[in-house]
């Protein structure tokens, strides 16, 4: 963790991590005999249920919850269903988890493969969401489908060679160790989409390698708010960022290189990719990258690579700025997990019921000019409209430095993802209400 | 009937007592509140115009046209002000002295248009009279409970009889302007607290 | 099966930069203490025992206010203890128990935890404390008969009260040099103006008071005090007496910098800082009161929160892409 | 229409109404508001300085036009000798205006006293000025060309300590006193005259 | 000229109308809790003050003092200010909807508003000449308009701050304005 300096005049920068120069290849960790797996729906008790315990599933088949369900996922291994059951995510936003035990016997889900004679972005989105990397398929499709994009119109695709924070190298260590098979996945990513413009972005310090001559690259500071999609598009792209506009709504669509490598080999070995790259940073800071299926429990990859945990432990799912705090060792490996972090209960900083002070750290760090210290209160009062109105609640680009750095040790970075949060679940039920009438 | 009149009398002592619970007519709480009789005749000259207003303003009330009442108000209150303004000053003159120009002002105190407005004009004589009466007690007795605490803090002394011992240095704060805000605001969280039990 | 852990389950980010308010707060304390220190040689036991129960009245009235009104008693952040401390370091070292006692009630509880406590209070509840003190029992404050018992080695006056009654005649009498080394009459803290200076760049160094604020403050004093010295040298004092008298420097590094009623942005930590000067110069050389710093300081609170309002534009604010 | 005529009727006999009383208290208390006036604003003051006098000056009093402003003067008289007058000047103090009332003997020009009748200056403080009789007894004996400003300001006066806008004030006052007495003597004089008789 | 400055700076700052003179304390802590409102009450209060103003002086010089009824100043005034006010809101609302929208909730308030009454009184009471009077409306106005704006960029804050319960609203209120009066004794003795 990176203290306060003696001298304080100067904010801190925190300079994002380089991946390490010839990295080991990534150890394998076996299947597991019970995978989780999480579908981004809830369970509703008033529609007829298709999935049960005790139901068999063939590697790659996907499982959908209901007749109607428009999302899926699809099981990595051949198995059993023993449990479904609910899920709260983060925000208290609903879920359902499967638990699948893995059979001897691997049956294989062929209508994947007998559907892939073209490179299509519609069968792509039907059978591939959910692979290592979590390529935003659903989006592309919708987009590629005029009538249903929403408005969306993509018109740039970005390969992120960047990870989103500060310790993370997952994605530059894809970038490098497949970098010479880049040009022709780019390739394929054209020819899958139809879009054309597509660019790279990578460290300044990797774009220097002679693979990546001849493409369309875009190099990034190491400095860490850079690495962040919004500023990417503001500061590098040139594409000026709008308050509570995704990118997507910007007409640019971001993938990660990792996304992009699982796609073409889906293709090209005519099967889902299940198996996610992770860096992992064990307590005393060391790094090491385990490859695990899709759905594995973490404890597996603990146990395997000898992290140790104990009692009051954090263990963060991405980085320390960014990412998520996990509460059970149960919790599995995600198509989107880059990074698993242990954090020894010693060291994890407090977080306090103070008001704010008015020290002003906040605002001197913050990239994105918000008006923090006024922020904070109007958040912790609730007050989420007038936040958004007089004091830029959806400048934020959720950085997390105003929490780093704060004196008083307020939660502001889960204030602003809360306020956010709100804010958009009230347009959503306003735009539902609209529609229903 | 006789019911009715002690509670629109005794609502003015506690449930509306005027200004904490309306927090309207603050100038002159804040203002001649130095001491307890500045309070306490700044209090008696309010109710006095409160009372006979309602009185007129209830008995009129079925002539007075709705469109203009509120010029009738003016009217009816200005001379009543007028009235304890003169008689103030023929006899009572250092009171009306001290009080000054917040004498003339109870014609825009809004407690007394208000009360016109909100009660004489709807209810009989009597119930105008007891409204006015408690309005006005309770509107004394909080200038004479706030002048009571800041001439004490503010100048060691009670109606002028001093309360502590020699070697007390009065906290002078109390009597000056901010002195007043403050002890109002603080008196008013008492208020607040008991009112919550 | 293994044994299933308890782990710490919170929200990002999951890094701090180790400082807390219990830190800014010691720091505060420390860089003070070469000022109250030579107070304490120069004035004596009394002196010690004014600051030893301004520091800890002020943390007794906290922790009553907090039980008072069913909260978490916080006392162990020396959030009153800072402000006790500046209070005494504002207070002759001859005051009266009680009045220290009824200055940091006033500061801590009227000033400060009414308010919403710490992080709330609109003006620096110090200031607040002094300025009410000062309007009730003006004659506590008079330095030159607050200290009249004293045997001190040098010219033994107020020197703004000498310049407000005797005109900037008595400028001659002060050397700056035995100013800032604190051979003055004034209050406990406020005198060494050395230790001061030293004890604000410390602060600046660590980060924890804004610079800006005390340079423009400064520049405000030297400049407001310059014009009018050149328009009537003989009625009105050179910048640099303003500068080492009175509570100037305390005013500069440790009163206007009171996070909670100072401004944020850069532009009104200028303004700020400076209408913080030009005030106390105008108090002292047009106004009724020997020093203006008090006044000044909790004028320029008082317009805080308007001026903090002059911010730069957030992150895509007024892109052309606008469709507004 | 109706209507109207009823808005007017009503409005009028309301102003009506209000405009007889009014002027009915005025009547009534109009003789007692001008007693009140001298009892207590100015005959305190008056009774001190002349403490010695033979008649009651506020019934011997004479009025003169001094730039367009009219001054009423109290004369005095020892042993049937009207040689003394008084009358009031104002200097601005801490806060407002600080009323001085001025003693002269028209014989040998001396000052006999002063005293303050009317102020709004801090208690404790400013108000020394009418509370303390060493201050305002600094006045007493001094002849038309002494300096009676300040020290300070270069005459010989001694300041109230702690107070020295107030004592300013009270000192312009007197010099405006001095000011005025030399300018309308001759008026004065003529007037005393004529009381004497 | 000189002397209109010198009065214009004691009527906003010196004896600032709502802290040095009590006058105008209901919509004080009534309007201040948002800028906006805060804002707008300071403009009808300046605009309405200066019509006051000038209108109370004239029915003072010209007609009261003259019929020697000095004694129906307070019935006159009153009058005068309410159907003045009448007369602007009528007047906005016709003619320039666009103001109207802004002032118009406030200007019912201040017929109700000792500030307006008690300027009028006190120019009568100073004796000030027309021009004096002028300056001494429009610069108390002023100052009233700049205590409320200073006042309701606290209270935005305080609204926000944990302030214990029984102290919420007013009582924080009242106590914030004292500490403003104390900030305005800074200006004590300048001019
Ligand atoms: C959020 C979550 C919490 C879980 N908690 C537990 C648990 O506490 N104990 C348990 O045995 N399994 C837990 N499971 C996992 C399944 O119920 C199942 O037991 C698991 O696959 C067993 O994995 P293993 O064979 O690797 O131990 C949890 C799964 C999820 C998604
Ligand atoms: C909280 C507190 C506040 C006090 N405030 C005052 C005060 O305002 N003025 C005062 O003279 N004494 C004050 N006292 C002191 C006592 O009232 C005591 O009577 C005073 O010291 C008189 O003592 P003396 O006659 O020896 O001067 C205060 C005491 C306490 C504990
Ligand atoms: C609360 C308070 C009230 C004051 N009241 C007066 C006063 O009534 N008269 C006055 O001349 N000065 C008053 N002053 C002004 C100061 O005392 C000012 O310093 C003084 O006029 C200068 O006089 P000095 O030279 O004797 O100290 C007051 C100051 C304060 C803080
Ligand atoms: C240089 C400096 C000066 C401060 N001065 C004050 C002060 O005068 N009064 C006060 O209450 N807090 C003061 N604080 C404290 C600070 O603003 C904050 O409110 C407390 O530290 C919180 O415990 C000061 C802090 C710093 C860094
Ligand atoms: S979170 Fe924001 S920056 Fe990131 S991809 Fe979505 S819209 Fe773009
Ligand atoms: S997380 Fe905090 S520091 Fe980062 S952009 Fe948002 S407000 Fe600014
Ligand atoms: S860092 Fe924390 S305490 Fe400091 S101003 Fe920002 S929110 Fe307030
Ligand atoms: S659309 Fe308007 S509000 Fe949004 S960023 Fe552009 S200018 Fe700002
Ligand atoms: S009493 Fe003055 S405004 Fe209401």
């Amino acid at each position: 963790m990176i203290k306060r300096s003696f001298i304080g005049l100067t904010e801190p920068k925190l300079k994002c991590d380089l991946v390490e120069p010839g990295p080991k290849e990534p150890e394998a960790i076996p299947i597991p005999p019970r995978l989780i797996l999480l579908l981004n729906e809830p369970l509703d008790s008033t529609k007829e249920i298709l999935v049960k315990k005790g139901d068999m599933v063939k590697k790659g088949e996907r499982i959908f919850l209901y007749k109607e369900s428009k999302e899926y996922v699809s099981a990595p291994v051949s198995g059993t269903i023993t449990t479904v059951a609910p899920f709260t995510g983060d925000f208290g936003e609903l879920a359902t988890y499967l638990v699948v035990e893995t059979n001897a016997k691997q049956d294989i889900d062929k209508s994947f493969t007998e559907s892939i004679s073209i490179p299509d972005i519609q069968t792509a989105n039907s059978y591939l969401r959910g692979i290592a990397g979590n390529p935003p398929l659903k989006l592309l499709a919708e987009a590629a489908d005029g009538a249903k994009s929403n408005g969306i119109n993509i018109k740039k695709i970005i390969i992120s060679g960047i990870d989103q924070d500060i310790l993370c190298t997952t994605r530059q260590f894809v970038l490098t160790r497949f970098r010479d098979e880049l040009s022709k996945s780019v390739a394929f990513l054209k020819q899958l989409t139809g879009i054309n413009d597509i660019s790279i972005v990578m460290p300044d310090a990797l774009a220097t390698l002679s693979a990546f001559n001849g493409m369309n690259i875009v190099k990034i500071s190491s400095d860490y708010v850079d690495s962040l999609s919004p500023m990417v598009m503001d500061k590098y792209l040139g594409i000026p960022f709008i308050p509570n506009k995704s990118c997507e709504e910007l007409g640019v669509c971001f993938i990660s290189i990792e996304a992009l490598f699982s796609l073409v080999k889906s293709y090209s070995e005519k099967r889902p990719v299940y198996e996610k790259i992770i860096t992992i940073i064990d307590k005393k800071g060391k790094k090491s990258r385990v490859s695990a299926t899709i759905g594995t429990p973490i404890h597996r990859i603990f146990t395997k690579i000898g992290v140790e945990t104990a009692e009051k432990d954090r263990i963060i799912i991405g980085g320390p700025l960014k990412g998520v705090a996990a509460y059970t060792l149960y919790y599995p490996v995600t198509p989107d997990m880059d990074t698993l972090m242990v954090q020894d209960s010693s060291i994890i900083p407090t977080i306090s019921d103070y008001p704010c002070i008015n020290c002003g750290k906040c605002v001197r760090i913050c990239p994105a000019n918000v008006p923090v210290n006024v922020l904070v209160r109007y958040l912790e009062a609730n007050l989420y409209q007038d936040a958004a109105d007089s004091y830029d609640l959806f400048s934020c680009i959720e950085c997390g430095l105003c929490s780093y750095v704060c004196s008083a040790k307020i939660p502001i970075f889960q204030y602003i993802r809360l306020g956010k949060h709100e804010l958009n679940k009230i347009e959503l039920d306003m735009i539902k209400e609209a529609e229903n009438v | 009937m006789a019911q009715s009149m002690v509670k629109e009398f005794t609502k003015g002592l506690w449930a509306e007592l005027p200004p904490f619970r309306l927090v309207l007519g603050l100038c002159p709480v804040l203002a001649v509140t130095k001491s307890v009789e500045n309070g306490i005749g700044m209090g008696v000259a309010t109710t006095f115009v409160l009372v006979c207003s309602n009185l007129l303003v209830s008995l009129l009330r079925n002539i007075i046209p709705v469109k203009v009442r509120i010029a009738c108000f003016i009217v009816i209150i200005a001379t009543f002000v007028t009235v304890v303004e003169l008689v103030m000053q023929a006899y009572t003159y250092p009171l009306f002295l001290k009080l000054g120009i917040f004498i003339p002002l109870i014609v825009v105190n809004c407690i007394v248009l208000g009360r016109a407005e909100a009660f004489a004009f709807k209810n009989s004589p009597t119930l105008s009279i007891a409204d006015g009466l408690g309005m006005g007690i309770g509107f004394t007795l909080s200038l004479g409970a706030l002048g009571a605490i800041r001439e004490c803090l503010g100048n060691g002394t009670i109606l002028g009889n001093t309360v502590f011992g020699p070697g007390f240095q009065p906290f002078t704060f109390m009597v000056e302007a901010p002195g007043a805000f403050v002890c109002l605001g603080l008196m008013l969280c008492l208020m607040n607290l008991i009112g919550k039990k | 099966m293994f044994k299933q852990n308890k782990f710490t389950v919170s929200h990002a980010p999951f890094w701090h930069d180790g400082d807390s308010i219990k830190e800014m707060n010691l720091n505060i304390m420390a860089a003070a203490l070469p000022a109250i220190l030579f107070g304490v040689i120069q004035f004596g036991m009394a002196a010690l025992g004014v600051m030893c129960l301004s520091i800890a009245s002020a943390m007794a009235w906290e922790a009553l206010f907090c039980m008072a009104a069913k909260r978490q008693i916080v006392i162990h952040d020396y959030n009153a203890a800072v402000i006790g401390m500046l209070f005494g370091m504002m207070l002759p070292a001859t005051i009266p128990w009680w009045a220290v006692i009824t200055g940091t009630f006033v500061c801590v509880i009227v000033g400060q935890q009414i308010f919403g406590g710490i992080g709330a209070n609109p003006f620096n509840p110090a200031v607040i404390g002094i300025a009410i003190l000062t309007l009730s029992w003006k004659h506590l404050f008079d330095f030159d008969t607050a200290l009249v018992n004293y045997q001190l080695a040098f010219t033994a006056l107020d020197p703004l009260a000498a310049l407000k009654h005797q005109g900037p005649g008595v400028v001659e009498m002060f050397p700056l040099s035995s100013l800032l080394m604190g051979s003055q009459v004034g209050a406990i803290g406020s005198v060494f103006g050395i230790g001061i200076i030293l004890g604000g760049i410390y602060l600046i160094i660590r980060g924890y008071i804004r610079w800006e604020i005390s340079i423009a403050y400064i520049a405000g004093i030297i400049i407001t005090a310059w014009i009018f010295n050149i328009t009537d040298p003989a009625k009105y004092a050179t910048p640099m007496f303003h500068l080492f008298t009175g509570y100037t420097l305390l005013g500069a590094f440790f009163l206007a910098n009171d996070s909670s009623s100072s401004p944020i942005n850069l532009i009104p930590m200028f303004i700020y800082g400076v209408m913080g000067g030009f005030m106390t110069i105008l108090i002292r050389n047009i106004g009724v009161y020997p020093d203006g710093t008090v006044y000044a300081i909790l004028l320029i609170n008082l317009i805080n929160p308007l001026i903090d309002k002059i911010r730069p534009k957030a992150f895509g604010k007024g892109c052309k892409q606008c469709v507004k | 229409m109706r209507e109207m005529i009823n808005m007017v009727v009503v409005l009028t006999l309301l102003s009506a109404f209000s405009g007889g009383l009014l002027a009915a208290v005025r009547t009534g208390t109009k003789d007692q508001i001008e007693q009140q006036i001298l009892k207590f604003q100015k005959a305190p003051a008056i009774k001190q300085i002349l403490s010695d006098v033979s008649n009651d000056p506020l019934q011997d009093r004479f009025k003169i036009i001094d730039n367009e402003q009219e001054l009423t003067f109290f004369v005095g008289k020892h042993d049937g000798k009207a040689d003394a007058i008084t009358f009031e000047t104002s200097g601005k103090g801490f806060s407002g205006d600080i009323g001085l009332m001025v003693g002269i003997n028209i014989e040998s020009d001396e000052i006999i006293g002063v005293c303050v009748t009317t102020h709004s200056e801090t208690p404790g403080l400013g108000s020394k000025a009418k509370d303390d009789p060493k201050f305002a007894s600094q006045f007493a004996g001094m002849t038309m060309d002494k300096n009676l400003a300040i020290k300070k300001n270069g005459g010989e006066i001694d300041i109230i300590s702690g107070a020295t806008i107030t004592s300013a004030g009270v000192s312009l006052a007197a010099q405006k006193a001095q000011e005025i007495y030399i300018r309308l003597k001759p008026e004065i004089q003529k007037q005393t005259a004529q009381m004497a008789k | 000229m000189g002397d209109y400055f010198v009065l214009a700076i004691s009527c906003i700052f010196v004896n600032n109308i709502l802290l040095a003179q009590f006058l105008g304390n209901c919509p004080f802590l009534g309007t201040s809790k948002k800028m906006e409102t805060a804002t707008g009450m300071a403009m009808a209060v300046i605009f309405v003050l200066v019509l006051a103003g000038i209108i109370t002086w004239i029915t003072d010089t010209y007609l009261l003092k003259p019929l020697n009824i000095e004694f129906l100043r307070t019935l006159s005034f009153i009058l005068v200010i309410a159907s003045l006010v009448q007369f602007v809101e009528m007047f906005l609302k016709k003619s320039i909807p666009a103001l109207y929208a802004g002032l118009g909730i406030f200007l019912p308030l201040i017929t109700t508003n000792c500030a307006v009454m008690g300027v009028c009184l006190i120019n009568i009471n100073e004796e000030y000449t027309f021009m004096q009077s002028l300056v001494s409306s429009f610069s108390y106005a002023v100052g009233f308009g700049l205590a409320l704006i200073l006042f309701a960029g606290i209270r935005e804050r305080i609204i926000i701050a944990r302030v214990p319960k029984p102290l919420q609203d007013t009582s924080i209120g009242l106590v914030t304005a004292g500490m403003i009066a104390i900030c305005f004794f800074a200006f004590k003795g300048m001019v």
